[in-house]
């Protein structure tokens, strides 16, 4: 018997645990609530660390999800948890009856309107990371036009109680250094600006292109926090940070500012959280059942969590976190579902 | 700048404001530096949008030029304010509306802490019964003065007999709003607009045909700063900080400043006078400064009162020139006569500001 | 002009409007490695001459970008170019030549 | 000499030999006498000029140089070795050396012997007026031989010309040969030869074997040996009775005019200018201008050999080779501003070019002077070195500093060193005067990022109950070797004073340096009357050799680095082997001694960055591991520290491979 399991979200962490799933023989059935597949992925040019173009990563991940049931523009209606499977019924009229569910509802970009004192959709100038990246793909934005300073905001949204997120969100450092050095590509003559608090570049080659900023293309990393920022008579923008290196306020005039904005608990996601009754944590992502020994599982059983559902992660993270869910899921359905009649004392020793 | 991203903006940060009924409280230093201000804003609530506004000798200073100065303990400052309170249930108002923006941002400090320390509330009540056989009370609302102007600002224009336009050019007048420090950036949620792109004096200039400034260093504090001020040896201090304020605006070449504290046109006015004549640099155009006004005074002139009983030559910067762009008729020989119609004497002339 | 008793103070705010692209341009040319500096202060840490007089090589870099030139050689004026920094800068940085060509750069006026 | 040759003269009543052209003069030696004229006055000027150049001083000191005994026989023996016999090079590369020296012995006796048999058989024409400038050189062409009157006196000559052609031409050989195939004669990297540089290597090629022909042309009239008189046959053979050889004559004069025309141009040069150099090296005056005055001389002395191309550490990377010291001598004599200084900063200053050039020219030294041009006028401020006295400070460095008296001591230094180390003041520290040690023991900065080398230097200080004083526990100055290899003699100056002020104060007669960069100096510059100024390799071994100090052999396979500041610098190669040779068994590294290889760490390159560094330290590990020790012992701490980083750095192996301090091997 082929069992049902759901995706929730056409992300690259649903892709990729929709086509190992299937792989593993199960009938994977995914629903993404906007047109398109793809996630936050369908919208980047270039990924770091290495500038591999987005669209060839998500190509291999749609290639390898062929077969899967996909429903676009499709969200859940409601669901019913019945003995041991859960019976969704989805906007678009179908009812599903998974034994299985995998909530990989991702993250949204911090809302940068948010940070008033930034200005972001009040002057002309500031634009977000996820904006630059458009611009990138389209090659046209109203707002670059061979700027001459370019400035590069780390942690909006990020490690900023105030924007209601105490943590890090993992990828924006690396996305700046990485934006950094295309703007210079794109602009040789500009002066690139990072307004760091730390540089956490933790992952591999990652201190290679922060090098390689700073090297090659002489990006000026300035420790201290974007505090304000105003517009200018001429319609520049002023920016105000401390370099707290020097331990001195500082002043610039730039013609662009780039917001890293940064990763929030997916709306979409919380609403299906809610249907699901999913535990949230005080952040706002998903409560998982060990943080640490079972980071894949939801503290209900039978349901289950890939990508940044549960927290910031970076690409490959996601992608071995889709993995990772795609075998606990094998597991459940293999060793604890099928046994009726000791079902519940299997899910108490073994979920 | 784009005015839909500041309107969004404005339309998440709105607060209530009760129609009438309201408990007045004026500011100790308003009093003395522009006396006519309160009076203005008492004959326009009152006579011309017919609002009952009551208002009693009994109250006192709020205590926050003491308490920023650090020269006073923080319960006395709460005590003298649950009397303030007190008074206004006494009279049977709950409405409570400061002229002073350093007193509503301690209202507003106060009531905070009560809320988050209530024993400290049981604490002061107490304290004021002790010392003064009140009632302990809490307002209902509380509210700025400017809040009520804003409020109105459309009741004011239908009633007004001029707009801020420049008669000569057809131009609306270019207006720098200054907000009080203590108005909103404690509390953004208290003051209508928030902290960031405050609307309470933007709504105004906008009502009654005015076109906003918005210059790098509109945040910036007027430059009172109390310990700057009051210490000789720190007054460089405040003096530095008003002058990054014009050398910031000075490229969009405003006709006026409109506040709503009482600290900020008088520093923005005086230390234009002393940049003036200390360095020889003025802002306004042809030697003249820029008149730093109450939003009450901006209000009197959109509505046709005389400069002079607006109380305008009290100013240090002259305003005149804003007067013949706005077609105010005046009479120059008038200027310095007290309200009893004897001479005060013109000041000495200045060497640099005109 | 009238003497107030007090007057305009001079602002501590770096300006990074004023930093000097030709100079900076100049220093890089013969000295890459002065863009490298990840501030992490070793250099300063171990300074021979540091230890009787404010020396800081890290600081001088900063001052350069932070449009502080004098300032900049200020730090390093007390320098005995005995090398320990070199030894020590995780980053590689030939400090003995990176001084040396901040204050051929920096003190021609 | 020549008495023994007329004596052989009297054989022969009538003439042997007949002035063949009255008039001593065919137009074909024109173009060898305006060459020749050409250098001549070009060199007499130059010579007027670099004197001039000289200080006044320095001029007197050369002329009274020329005088003494001792002095002259040395430039004697110099002029030989260094510029006839090329000894040094023979030293290291044997058939490179029978090459220089072919060429350059070989022409001079030509050059000697033709001068005699003019002088003996037709003494006239010595003289200017009469042909003197040419006559000699071309002198088989204007004679006759006088058919039976032949003396055993004229076939000597003639065999020796014919020897010393033969000579020559096998020089010449080797060198057409070295062109294409260097390495057969040990020589991996040649140098670049200019345009100037290739006229006259061309016309030199070409002159021995056109004189050959020239002069086996007219043998049969002339006279000749076993070789010119065979090869005459051989054309009578060829072209029969008749030999029009006035083409072969022509065509060797203007070979020879064009390769005096060039060389002032050209590293030929050297020929000439050496006899001048070594006369003023020996006279001991320095260069204080890197190309004027004695610096022109040297510099125009070098012969481009390019046996510094292989010595130099830095052309491990093929990249580097326009760095070295002969392209550094050749821009100099070009005046190209903007080269001088990049090849200037870039040296490592490891002294190798220096000890292995065969005129003994010091590019080291140029470049150290050509940084003084750049550097010198940086403002420095030092004026905080001069702020503190012995006295002032006496009361609370000394406990700081920690006397230490043999082995008992040891927890006093410890206990006292800690206490008040919080209040390191602000000012250069100073001796306390109530310091008894006789022996002060001066780390330096690199050392005290090396703590290993200071913890065993105390430790065998101990061991061996020597009663010394820490200079600098608690961190010193510099020494200023750093500032003078920069080029900033001036401010090394200040540093040093100071330094010296805390030495002598302290009253020690004997000062030990873990640092040869410190050595280096301090032996140098400071001028420490009654100090004895030695490395503590060298304090060691005397503590091994004198029995204070037991050592034990563990038979361990240990190489030895010399650090180029203690080998080449100092001078220092024995010490350190005697003692290593007591602890363990030293195998010997491919290149040591004054060959060893800089460890890339030196302090000496102004320019040179971590990659370049990084693969001189690769390659002077090879040299030091060719013959599989388990540990590389050096004695400088920026060696340690480099050594240490490479081979932790590199893959296989040689990762195994162990790097101590010369201390710390001696203490186990």
């Amino acid at each position: 018997m082929k069992n049902n399991i759901l995706i929730i979200g056409g992300g690259p962490a649903g892709l990729e645990s929709a086509s190992q799933l299937q792989r593993m023989g199960y009938n994977v059935i995914l629903i993404e609530k906007s047109p398109k597949l793809g996630g936050h992925l369908a919208k980047w040019d270039r990924l770091f660390p290495d500038s591999v173009p987005a669209d060839e990563v998500l190509g291999g991940l749609l290639r390898g999800a062929e077969g899967v049931k996909c429903f676009t523009d499709t969200d859940v209606r409601a669901i019913n948890r019945l003995d041991k499977s859960y019976n969704v019924r989805l906007t678009n009229g179908i009812t599903v009856l998974s034994d299985a569910v995998l909530v990989a509802s991702g993250f949204d970009l911090f809302d940068a309107v948010k940070k008033e004192e930034y200005g972001y959709g009040v002057y002309d100038q500031v634009m977000t990371n996820a904006d630059l990246e458009a611009y990138f793909k389209t090659g046209t934005d109203r707002r670059i036009e061979n700027p001459g300073k370019i400035g590069f905001a780390h942690c909006v949204g990020s490690r900023d109680e105030k924007a209601g997120c105490r943590s890090c969100s993992k990828v924006c450092c690396a996305t700046a250094v990485k934006q950094a050095i295309e703007m210079k590509q794109a602009f040789p003559n500009a002066e690139v600006f990072c307004f760091y608090m730390d540089l956490r570049l933790f992952g591999r080659h990652y201190e290679d292109i922060y090098l390689k900023a700073q090297k090659e293309y002489g990006v000026r990393f300035i420790r201290g926090r974007v505090a304000e920022v105003s517009e200018n008579y001429d319609g520049t923008l002023l920016v105000k940070a401390e370099d707290t290196v020097a331990g001195k306020p500082l002043k610039v005039t730039l013609d662009l500012l780039v917001l890293m904005a940064g990763m929030r608990p997916s709306g979409v996601g919380k609403a299906i959280g809610d249907l699901l009754e999913m535990p949230v944590e005080e952040d706002g992502y998903f409560a998982v059942r060990s943080g640490i020994a079972a980071s894949q599982r939801s503290p209900i059983p039978g349901i289950f969590l890939a990508g940044a559902a549960t927290g910031p992660k970076t690409l490959p993270e996601t992608l071995a976190d889709a993995r990772a869910a795609a075998m606990e899921v094998d597991r459940y359905l293999t060793e604890i579902f099928p046994d009726a009649k000791n079902y519940k004392q299997l899910v108490k020793e073994r979920w | 700048m784009i005015y839909e991203g500041k309107q969004k903006i404005w339309s998440d940060y709105q607060k209530d404001i009760p129609d009438d009924h309201y408990f007045y409280v004026r500011s100790c230093i308003r009093q003395s530096f522009f006396p006519a201000s309160e009076a203005t804003f008492l004959d326009i609530t009152r006579n011309r949008l017919g609002k009952d506004i009551f208002e009693t000798e009994h109250h006192t200073t709020c205590g926050g030029i003491a308490y920023h100065s650090d020269t006073i303990p923080q319960e006395t400052v709460m005590t003298i304010i649950a009397r303030q309170f007190a008074l206004m249930a006494k009279h049977g108002y709950e409405n409570y509306v400061c002229s002073c923006i350093t007193s509503f941002g301690l209202y507003c400090e106060t009531l905070e802490t009560w809320r988050e320390f209530p024993e400290l509330e049981a604490k002061i009540r107490e304290n004021l019964w002790k010392s003064c056989k009140l009632e302990f009370a809490k307002p209902k609302f509380l509210i700025h003065a400017s809040d009520l102007i804003y409020k109105y600002r459309n009741q004011i224009a239908a009633q007004a007999v001029r707009k801020l336009v420049n008669v000569h050019t057809g131009e609306p007048l270019k207006v720098v709003e200054h907000i009080g420090c203590h108005y909103s950036k404690m509390f953004p949620s208290k003051g209508v607009g928030g902290a960031e792109y405050p609307y309470v004096l933007v709504g105004m200039i906008e009502a009654w045909g005015g076109e906003i400034v918005d210059y790098p260093e509109r945040r910036h504090c007027c430059g009172f700063g109390f310990r700057q001020y009051f210490i000789k040896g720190n007054r460089g201090y405040s003096l530095s900080n008003t002058h990054k304020k014009f050398e910031s605006m000075e490229p969009f070449k405003p006709d006026l400043i409109i506040t709503n504290c009482p600290g900020c046109p008088y520093f923005l006015d005086r230390w234009q006078y002393v940049i003036a004549e200390s360095t020889g640099k003025t802002y306004g155009q042809d030697g003249h400064g820029i008149p730093a006004l109450t939003y009450e005074e901006v209000a009197g002139l959109v509505m046709g009162y005389d400069p002079w009983d607006l109380g305008l030559q009290t100013h240090q910067v002259g305003v005149e020139p804003l007067l013949d762009k706005m077609w105010v008729e005046y009479d120059p020989a008038k200027k310095f006569l007290g309200k009893n119609g004897k001479d005060l004497g013109a000041p000495a002339p200045c060497a640099c500001l005109k | 002009m009238v003497d107030f008793g007090f007057g305009l103070v001079p602002s501590s705010r770096i300006n990074l409007d004023l930093f000097d692209k030709d100079k900076y341009r100049e220093l890089v040319k013969i000295e890459p490695d002065a863009r490298i500096c990840m501030a992490c202060g070793s250099c300063t840490a171990v300074c021979t001459a540091g230890k009787f007089v404010h020396t800081s090589l890290r600081e001088a870099i900063e001052d350069i970008l932070n449009a502080k030139n004098d300032k900049a050689l200020e730090s390093l004026q007390a320098c005995q170019l005995c090398g320990k920094c070199s030894m020590v800068c995780p980053r590689g940085i030939n400090t003995r030549h990176l001084i040396l060509s901040i204050n051929k750069v920096y003190s021609a006026k | 000499m020549t008495p023994l040759l007329y004596l052989l003269a009297a054989q022969a009543p009538d003439p042997e030999v007949i002035d063949r052209i009255p008039s001593g003069f065919s137009p074909f030696v024109l173009p060898f006498t305006i060459g020749v004229a050409f250098m001549f006055s070009w060199i007499g000027v130059g010579l007027i000029r670099l004197l001039a150049a000289i200080p006044k001083s320095d001029r007197i000191k050369f002329a009274k140089s020329l005088f003494i005994p001792k002095t002259a026989l040395k430039n004697i023996k110099d002029l030989f070795c260094d510029c006839l016999f090329h000894v040094k090079i023979w030293q290291r590369k044997p058939l490179l050396g029978y090459m220089h020296s072919a060429i350059a012995f070989g022409w001079f006796m030509i050059i000697i012997l033709g001068h005699i048999e003019v002088a003996l058989f037709v003494p006239a024409r010595l003289n200017v007026t009469r042909g003197g400038l040419f006559y000699p050189i071309f002198y088989r062409y204007f004679v006759w031989m006088n058919p039976g009157h032949t003396t055993l006196r004229g076939a000597f000559f003639f065999f020796l010309m014919d020897f010393f052609l033969l000579y020559i031409l096998s020089g010449i050989a080797l060198a057409i040969f070295k062109r294409f195939r260097s390495i057969v004669l040990g020589m991996r990297h040649t140098t670049k030869p200019s345009l100037a540089d290739r006229v006259a290597l061309y016309s030199l090629w070409m002159i021995f074997p056109l004189r050959l022909l020239a002069e086996s042309f007219t043998a049969d009239l002339s006279g000749g040996s076993f070789l010119t008189v065979p090869v005459n046959h051989f054309w009578h053979f060829l072209f029969g009775d008749k030999l029009w050889f006035m083409p072969t004559w022509w065509a060797y004069s203007i070979c020879l005019g064009l390769f005096f025309a060039a060389m002032p141009f050209s590293r030929y040069m050297h020929i000439l200018t050496e006899v001048l150099w070594i006369l003023l090296r020996n006279a001991g005056i320095e260069p204080n201008h890197p190309r004027k005055g004695v610096a022109e001389a040297e510099i125009y002395a070098c012969s481009s050999c390019g046996l510094c191309l292989d010595a130099c550490p830095m052309n491990v990377q093929k990249k580097n080779l326009k760095y070295s010291s002969v392209y550094f001598i050749r821009f100099l004599r070009r005046h190209n501003e903007k080269k001088i200084n990049d090849i200037a900063d870039k040296c490592l200053m490891c002294d190798k070019c220096h000890a292995l050039c065969p005129v003994g020219v010091n590019a080291p030294a140029l470049r150290r002077a050509q940084r003084a041009t750049v550097n010198n006028a940086i403002p420095f401020d030092y004026s905080y070195l001069s702020t503190a006295s012995g006295s002032t400070l006496a009361g609370e460095t000394h406990a700081t500093l920690g006397t230490v008296r043999g082995g008992t001591g040891a927890s006093l230094c410890e206990a006292s060193g800690g206490a008040e180390r919080s209040e390191a003041v602000a000012r250069p520290r100073v001796l306390p005067e109530t310091a008894t040690g006789k022996v002060l023991y001066f780390a330096g900065c690199m050392t005290h990022l090396t703590p290993r080398i200071i913890k065993s230097v105390e430790k065998v200080f101990k061991a061996a109950g020597v009663d010394y004083v820490f200079a600098d526990r608690e961190g010193g100055i510099c020494c200023g070797r750093p500032l003078m290899l920069a080029g900033r003699k001036e401010a090394a100056a200040k540093v040093i004073e100071a330094n010296k002020k805390m030495i002598e104060e302290s009253g020690c007669d004997t000062l030990v340096l873990s640092c040869p960069i410190c050595l280096k100096v301090f032996k140098e510059e400071y001028q420490l009357q009654g100090i004895r100024i030695v490395h503590y390799t060298q304090f060691i071994n005397d503590l091994i050799a004198s029995g204070k100090l037991a050592v034990k052999n563990t038979g361990e396979k240990i190489v030895y680095h010399d650090p180029c500041e203690l080998g080449r610098g100092c001078g220092i190669y024995l010490e350190p082997r005697a003692a290593l040779g007591q602890v363990g068994t030293l195998v010997k590294a491919s290149k040591e001694y004054d060959e060893s290889i800089c460890c890339g760490g030196s302090l000496g390159s102004l320019t040179l960055d971590m990659k370049d560094r990084g693969k001189i330290s690769e390659s002077s590990l090879d040299s030091l591991l060719a013959n599989d020790p388990q540990t590389i012992v050096t004695a400088c701490p920026l060696c340690l520290k480099t050594f240490s980083e490479a081979v932790s750095n590199s893959k296989g192996p040689r990762k195994d491979v162990k790097v101590k301090d010369f201390a710390e091997v001696i203490c186990g």
